[in-house]
């Protein structure tokens, strides 16, 4: 196996004076969809806001795609290849889809054949290419959020649950679109509750509780056993 | 003992300017009064200086400290009539006496006026009606320009009532808001107004403050219509404008070049050998000032109130600008102003007013208004 | 039958020239939850921010049993029992759990103008606000800011709101998005417990079908604004246009 | 009963208690413990503005609306004493007279502007207020023959209240009516505070902050927006009208300098936001720290121009006349050091 | 490959002919106000007069403005500092002037125009420097906090404003305009002052350039998402700081060219001269629009015409023409006339 795209080890993250992180060990490899699953406010957000930069690491090292990457600022964090959804979505509401996905492309023009992709797992974004983002729907705002972090390429994508609120239909969408990533090359690092979700899309998976990983394996080994399941998160994920 | 002055001015904020005129003005009256000795009849002087902020309330505030905890004899100051109106009832209220210089609201030593305010500078009717004496004249059409605002209402006033024994009239007033920066509006109606009107024409510019009207107008050509621009004196710095209008009239109240007598002698040249440059308006104001105090107080024998109040009214003495008398019934200094004509000197970056004609105490009849 | 609690007629709004919300005409009785179902997009947010006033209808009215309320600011549509929490999550960030429910409880009770007395001296009040707490298990935290909670637990304060509102309309706009597996249920057995009541009515935005398929009581479908599908659950499931525009392919095959 | 007076609203730091008592207990003993002209007039001046900021952060860190128009409320407050003592001669008639319609007038003048604009946004209602002050400065500058016009009126109060009535002595202090005159701005500055202290408590403060934190959320709990938004509008413009009527009552003179500019708009924004915006107890630190700066900066520049006479370019910085100079660093200062104010700071450090 | 989601065709009804005319509505305003400026005014010849002056000096605001439009209108940062950095720019463009006297006494255009560019260039390097000491120092620690922004700049506004004493002294100074940009050109009986025919060239120069940079780069719209949303812009790879600090100083330097046009417009500079500015160029930016540079164009040449306008028919009411402008403006479209950015 090559080495990992991201690699934490022992990250501690504080927020004001919480200490949040509590010793983070997480691998992402190369070229797969690792799902960061957990309940809520365990850490997740926490994590995936560590690596692209918007909290800074107390301790503990982050590296990624070869290079050491803990001190870094965000903006050379996203050069080096990260993209990033983020929980609230991060939509410039005042600015039009349009703009919003011109911004997403930093290092130049949008590529057609991108968007032509891009429209196809999002239709909405087509129909309202010229509306004020903040306008959109609940759903229509997610779309436009995973289409932005999609406007380049990126060596890995952080993905903070982004079917919530999505309609079934545009998730089995989005599902293949991010498999298309995969396919590129692309590693996904994918936050998600939607546990059918999580089975159909992960390679591995990791799972959090009280600011640290409990738990790590191949994704099928966690679908299969109802047991660990429900050790790990509570209620069995087939409840419901 | 100590003979206790208090300086009591805006040394902060938009006057500044003026206000340093103003100190230094008052310490080269102290010193030329004294001999340079800074003593009368053996005491001390101690000047104490207070800062306004040119604003009314700290205006009383300090002046009230003036008199109440540093206990000085005589307050002088300050720049701003508005200030200077919020400290009269102090003067009154501990009965110490408050020469004002050179705040100029009429009202001054007029309706708000109280027994304890002496005031050395000029006041805007004296402005006014030397203008009025400067460019009056049979067959003369006049238009002004003014602030909209009680002093440039009053100053306009001051001068119309100047003007009608003269034989000239006024054909139009034009007021305007005291932050207008833009003149071609109030141009295009005062030459509307004129157009038509035969003889000698002028526009009389009565303004306090930056904004130029006369170098923007003047740069709308009114003598396409026969119009002469008019305006009064101003400070150094100011006259630069006037280069453009060689040839203007007007009365100023100081000019360094224009009074001859040994006290302006004196301070134009100390106030070359100490500042490099020539006195200003308020240094002749300030030094007027400063003599006074020490004339009073020789005269008075004391710094008693009362005996001050007897021996000032009707008080006269030399100043830079000459002889000045204060006017038993309200206190205010009669003194000369100088009607001048603009030239453009050689070696000289500003307009000159150069004298035409002293416009002496008994060629104005300033009303009395308190 | 029954009286409608709530009824809209020909509801409609235009923003430009888009139409969001076609001439939808619906009532909904006491006593019945009904889960309004459609693509992203259709008009479902609209729809309730119509009726609950935050945007004003271009056509149309909102009757709220069977007065007209279609011109009533929102917070007087509030009092009259309309009952809204939203799908992006809307709170008072800087102050703690217990005060946005406390305050709440203190707009039901009229108290908003009271200038005079101790806010503190109104124990009751912390009282009934700290008992709403409980029933969404966020007791632990009443003391925490907003800002700090997770987003999972922010949802979860939304939903304990419109219960603290305890009006005659509740208004659900997707509850559990991005609530953990073992947390939805406690919301979902609340939404179940309030149904019980049948002086109520609960209006469930949602697109998990599982729930909807154990709470509803009847399914509305809406569909580029308009109203394309009425009835219940199991007809409207099966219905050709909730398994094109909606479903589209069934997760199963991802 | 201490507990209800000040409505439950704990200091909630000990140094910010022992600040508070120390203030309390200067102000209220200020003609005995310094006498003299400037302090007692430095002290009369600190409690008006204790109740003209509170009032402030009613609407500011309370509400959450930003109005440069509160200066305008003020001067309502002093030209209606001036205004009434002017017109019905001296008297106590007139002072209330004056008082009451200056606050009524503030209240319905907010009113109107509250109702009419407090719908735009928040940026643009600040505007619209600083507008609006600015035409009302324009008209009491234009109709001088009412209001005095830049000169603004100097009047007289009843003699109770001035230095010519002199009561004896006590303690080595003069009693006058100065001190009287003093006594009237200090209780009923005190009163006003303790009002104000009450209403943010109140279900209704607790409203306003709701409101502030988010208006539209505020609204969908059944919260009229608009209607709390102008109250409060008209509570704030009500108590700095009061403000301004001590003010008016103390100084003997008014006029637009002194009541209405927008400096004076800029020195309440700095006392709340030093202070610490949102905390009444803020006005009271946030003003008393200002005003001594103000009235003393000068006199200590002037000590520290002194000392350092010789050095280059610094004496020229400490210059007394530079004295603006160093208020500007302290605004600058302040918000630096003191994003929340000093009340928030000494509050976080427990 | 994916295959397509369903796909859904919202619905779109007419819009009516009032909306559309509505849209165009601000740029009809300009020419809608002359015309009506001609039916009160009567006299051809004072009516062109006060026309093209009028526009002179919106023009000259609209330099003004066009800083704040960049720092208050996209940054949503109200800076009052611009007030200082008018007068600084001012301070050294007329001392740059003095200096050039060589240039500026001689009667060549050439010469004449040269000096002032000179000026305007000395200008905007020191206001720029100035700008970015600004936002390291004082700015930066407030960006999204408008109350903090109004005191800490109002700080920076009086200390620059000192300084200024400091090094230039408390005097105000006069100046003379350069030979060729005296007086004025008469034609038709209508007097236009020189330099305001200068004040418009440059002023369309400048609206050219700042809307081609605006709509040619993602500047704008970095800065405008930015404010919402400084993480996420991050996020996506642009360095912030960076482009902040830019356009701050961009509009700082803009801000030192208008003091040196209004410098030379005055002819007597004063260290309060461009705080004396701040409400109206606020005013402008507010009508205009937050963010938009046509917008402020507009709305600076409204300014001007209609103070022209109302001071030639009724003086009175020139006193509050601005305000009840500004008043009017927010009625009809309470977001300005035509916004970029949503005021908060
Ligand atoms: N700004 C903040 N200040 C203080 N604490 C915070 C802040 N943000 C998050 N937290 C705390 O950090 C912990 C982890 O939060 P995080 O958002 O990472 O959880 P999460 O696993 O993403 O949860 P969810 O599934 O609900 O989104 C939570 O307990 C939360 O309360
Ligand atoms: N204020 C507005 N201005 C313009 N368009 C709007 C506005 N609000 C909503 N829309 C549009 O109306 C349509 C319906 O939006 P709505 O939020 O009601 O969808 P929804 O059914 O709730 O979708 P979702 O399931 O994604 O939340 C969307 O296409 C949206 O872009
Ligand atoms: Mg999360
Ligand atoms: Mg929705």
């Amino acid at each position: 196996m090559s080495d990992p795209i991201l690699e934490l080890s022992a990250v501690h993250t504080d927020i004001a004076q919480y200490h949040i992180l509590q010793g983070v060990d997480l691998t992402v490899p190369r070229g797969g969809v690792t799902m960061l699953l957990g309940r809520n406010g365990v850490g997740k957000t926490t994590t995936l806001r560590t690596i692209i930069g918007h909290w800074q690491a107390r301790s503990g090292s982050l590296r990624f795609n070869g290079t050491d990457i803990t001190s870094m600022p965000t903006p050379a964090r996203a050069r080096a290849g990260i993209g990033f959804v983020p929980e609230d979505m991060g939509i410039f509401s005042d600015l039009t889809v349009e703009e919003n996905m011109i911004l997403a492309a930093a290092s130049g023009p949008l590529d057609p054949a991108r968007m032509q992709w891009i429209f196809r797992a999002f239709p909405p974004l087509k129909t309202f290419w010229r509306a004020e983002a903040g306008n959109l729907s609940g759903g229509q705002k997610q779309m436009l959020s995973i289409a932005r972090a999609m406007a380049e390429e990126r060596k890995l994508y952080l993905i903070d649950e982004p079917t919530k609120g999505l309609a079934p239909a545009i998730i089995s969408t989005m599902a293949s679109a991010l498999r298309d990533l995969k396919a590129k090359g692309a590693s996904i690092l994918l936050v998600e509750q939607n546990f059918a979700v999580a089975k159909a899309l992960g390679d591995t998976a990791a799972v959090m509780d009280d600011g640290r990983i409990v738990w790590a394996g191949e994704m099928a080994e966690l679908a299969s056993d109802a047991a660990l399941q429900d050790r790990l998160m509570g209620l069995s994920m087939e409840a419901h | 003992d100590e003979i206790r002055i208090a300086h009591v001015y805006g040394k902060t904020g938009a006057l500044e300017a003026y206000a340093a005129q103003s100190h230094n003005g008052l310490m080269l009256g102290l010193e030329y009064a004294t001999g340079g000795t800074m003593e009368i009849n053996g005491d001390k002087i101690v000047v104490i200086e207070k800062d306004t902020q040119i604003k009314p309330d700290i205006g009383k505030a300090v002046l009230a400290e003036a008199y109440g905890d540093d206990e000085v004899d005589i307050a002088v100051g300050p720049v701003s009539s508005g200030v200077a109106l919020a400290m009269l009832p102090v003067a009154q209220e501990y009965e110490k006496i408050l020469i004002v210089e050179p705040a100029v609201a009429d009202s001054i030593t007029g309706e708000n006026w109280n027994r304890y305010i002496f005031r050395t500078g000029r006041n805007s009717s004296q402005d006014a009606i030397s203008n009025a004496v400067a460019l009056g004249g049979e067959g003369v059409t006049i238009a002004t320009l003014a602030q909209d605002y009680a002093f440039g209402r009053d100053g306009v006033a001051a001068f119309r009532e100047a003007l009608e024994s003269s034989g000239a009239k006024i054909a139009h007033e034009e007021y305007v808001p005291t932050d207008t920066t833009d003149f071609t509006a109030a141009a295009e109606r005062i030459f509307n107004a004129m157009e038509g009107i035969e003889g000698e024409k002028k526009l009389f510019i009565i303004w306090a403050g930056g904004g130029n009207p006369m170098g923007k107008i003047n740069a709308m050509d009114p003598s396409r219509f026969g119009i002469e621009i008019a305006t009064g004196g101003n400070i150094l710095a100011a006259l630069k404008a006037y280069k453009e209008l060689p040839g203007m009239e007007g009365a100023t109240y100081y000019y360094y070049e224009i009074p001859k007598n040994p006290v302006n002698d004196w301070l134009v040249k100390e106030h070359m050998d100490r500042f490099g440059s020539p006195p200003d308006f308020f240094t002749a104001g300030g030094m007027a000032a400063g003599i006074a105090v020490v004339e009073a107080i020789k005269k008075a024998g004391s710094t008693d109130t009362e005996a001050l109040i007897t021996a000032m009214e009707g008080m006269e003495w030399e100043t830079p600008k000459g002889t000045m008398r204060f006017r038993k019934e309200d206190h205010q200094a009669l003194q000369s102003m100088y009607h001048f004509r603009t030239e453009v000197q050689e070696g000289k970056d500003y307009g000159v007013p150069v004298l035409v004609r002293e416009i002496g105490i008994d060629d104005m009849d300033i009303p009395i208004r308190n | 039958m029954t009286q409608m609690l709530l009824e809209t007629d020909g509801l409609t709004v235009r923003f430009g020239g888009h139409v969001a919300v076609d001439a939808v005409s619906c009532g909904f009785r006491a006593g019945e939850l009904t889960a309004i179902v459609g693509p992203n997009g259709a008009g479902k947010t609209t729809y309730f921010n119509l009726i609950s006033g935050q945007i004003t209808v271009s056509a149309g009215t909102v009757r709220l049993m069977g007065e007209d309320v279609t011109r009533d600011p929102v917070a007087t549509r509030c009092h009259k029992g309309l009952g809204r929490a939203f799908q992006l999550t809307n709170l008072f960030p800087d102050l703690t759990v217990l005060e946005n429910v406390r305050l709440v409880i203190q707009a039901r009770r009229k108290m908003g103008f009271n200038l005079f007395s101790m806010a503190a001296s109104h124990t009751k009040l912390s009282a009934a606000a700290m008992a709403v707490l409980e029933r969404v298990r966020l007791q632990d935290l009443a003391e925490q800011k907003v800002s700090a909670l997770s987003h999972g637990n922010q949802r979860k304060l939304e939903v304990a709101i419109l219960i603290a509102l305890e009006p005659a309309v509740y208004m659900f706009d997707e509850p559990t998005a991005g609530m953990s597996v073992d947390e939805a249920p406690v919301v979902l057995d609340l939404i179940a417990e309030l149904k019980a009541d049948t002086e109520r009515t609960i209006l469930l935005v949602e697109h998990k079908m599982d729930v909807i398929r154990s709470l509803a009581d009847r399914i509305i479908v809406l569909h580029n604004g308009a109203l394309a599908a009425d009835g219940d659950p199991a007809t409207v499931m099966a219905s050709d246009v909730v398994q094109e525009a909606y479903m589209g392919r069934d997760l199963a095959d991802v | 009963m201490l507990m209800n007076l000040i409505s439950g609203d704990r200091p909630r730091s000990l140094v910010l208690t022992i600040l508070l008592l120390g203030i309390l207990a200067a102000l209220a003993l200020a003609p005995f413990l310094f006498p003299g002209v400037r302090s007692l007039e430095t002290a009369a001046r600190i409690c008006i503005f204790i109740v003209l900021v509170a009032s402030y952060d009613l609407l500011l860190g309370y509400s959450g609306i930003v109005s440069f128009a509160h200066t305008m409320f003020f001067g309502l407050g002093a030209y209606g004493v001036a205004l009434a003592s002017t017109h019905m001669g001296r008297g106590f008639d007139a002072l209330i007279v004056g008082t009451l319609a200056g606050a009524f007038a503030a209240a319905i003048l907010a009113l109107l502007i509250g109702l009419f604009s407090l719908r735009v946004r928040a940026i643009f209602f600040a505007m619209i207020t600083l507008a609006v002050a600015s035409a009302v400065a324009v008209l009491v500058s234009q109709l001088s023959g009412f209001t005095g016009g830049e000169d603004g009126l100097n009047y007289s109060i009843p003699r109770e209240l001035t230095p010519a009535f002199k009561l004896g002595k006590l303690f080595g202090v003069t009693i006058n009516g100065k001190l009287l005159n003093y006594y009237l701005v200090f209780f009923a500055s005190l009163a006003l505070f303790l009002l104000m202290l009450r209403i943010v408590n109140s279900p209704f403060g607790r409203v306003l902050k709701a409101i502030r934190e988010n208006d539209f959320r505020a609204e969908a709990i059944g919260y009229r927006v608009v209607l709390y938004r102008t109250l409060a509008t008209c509570l704030s413009a009500a108590v700095a009208a009061l403000a301004g009527s001590l003010f008016a009552i103390w100084l003997r003179y008014v006029g637009p300098a002194t009541t209405l500019s927008f400096e004076i708009m800029l020195d309440i924004l700095l006392m709340v936001v030093i202070g610490g915006m949102g905390t009444m107890y803020g006005a009271v630190i946030g003003t008393t720290i200002f005003v001594l700066a103000q009235n003393y900066l000068q006199n200590l520049m002037g000590v520290a121009a002194g000392a350092t006479e010789g050095l280059p370019l610094i004496p020229q910085l400490l210059d007394p006349d530079r004295w603006l100079l160093w208020l500007g660093v302290l605004f600058i200062l302040s918000v630096y050091f003191f994003p929340t104010g000093i009340v928030g700071r000494l509050r976080a450090e427990n | 490959m994916t295959t397509a989601a369903p796909d859904h065709a919202p619905k779109y009804a007419q819009l009516s002919l009032p909306d559309r005319i509505g849209k165009a509505m601000p740029l009809l305003l300009v020419p809608v106000l002359v015309v009506l400026g001609f039916l009160s005014i009567g006299s051809t010849s004072s009516w062109l007069t006060l026309t093209v002056s009028g526009l002179a000096m919106g023009m000259m605001i609209f330099i003004m403005a066009s800083g704040l439009t960049l720092v208050f209108g996209l940054m949503d940062v109200i800076n009052f500092g611009h007030g200082a950095f008018i007068s600084v720019g001012a301070y050294v463009g007329i001392s740059a002037l003095l200096a050039l006297e060589s240039w500026t006494g001689v009667p060549s255009l050439l010469l004449n125009v040269a000096a002032v560019l000179a000026a305007a260039i000395a200008a905007m390097c020191v206001t720029g420097a100035l700008g970015w000491g600004f936002e390291r120092v004082i700015v930066r620690p407030v960006y999204g906090a408008h109350l903090k922004q109004i005191l800490v700049t109002v700080g920076g506004l009086i200390v620059i404003e000192q300084l200024i004493h400091v090094v230039w002294g408390p005097d105000e100074i006069f100046l003379t305009r350069p030979e060729m940009l005296k007086g004025a050109v008469t034609f038709a009986g209508a007097a236009i002052e020189k330099y305001r025919l200068l004040a418009v060239i440059f002023g369309l120069a400048l609206f050219v350039a700042m809307r081609l940079v605006l709509k040619r780069t993602k500047i704008g719209l970095i800065v405008r998402a930015g404010v919402q949303n400084g993480e996420m812009v991050e996020a996506l790879g642009y360095r912030l700081r960076l482009v902040f600090i830019g356009v701050f100083i961009a509009g700082s330097a803009l801000a030192g060219l208008g003091g040196v046009m209004w410098g030379l417009y005055q002819e007597v500079i004063t260290a309060g001269m461009g705080e004396e500015m701040m409400i109206l160029v606020f005013i402008v930016v507010i009508i205009g629009g937050l963010g938009s540079v046509e917008g402020a164009f507009i709305g600076a040449l409204l300014v001007g015409l209609l103070q022209n306008y109302v001071a030639f028919l009724e003086p009175k009411l020139a006193l509050i023409s601005n305000i009840a402008l500004m008043t009017a403006v927010l009625m009809w479209r309470p977001q300005g006339m035509m916004p970029v950015v949503k005021a908060k």
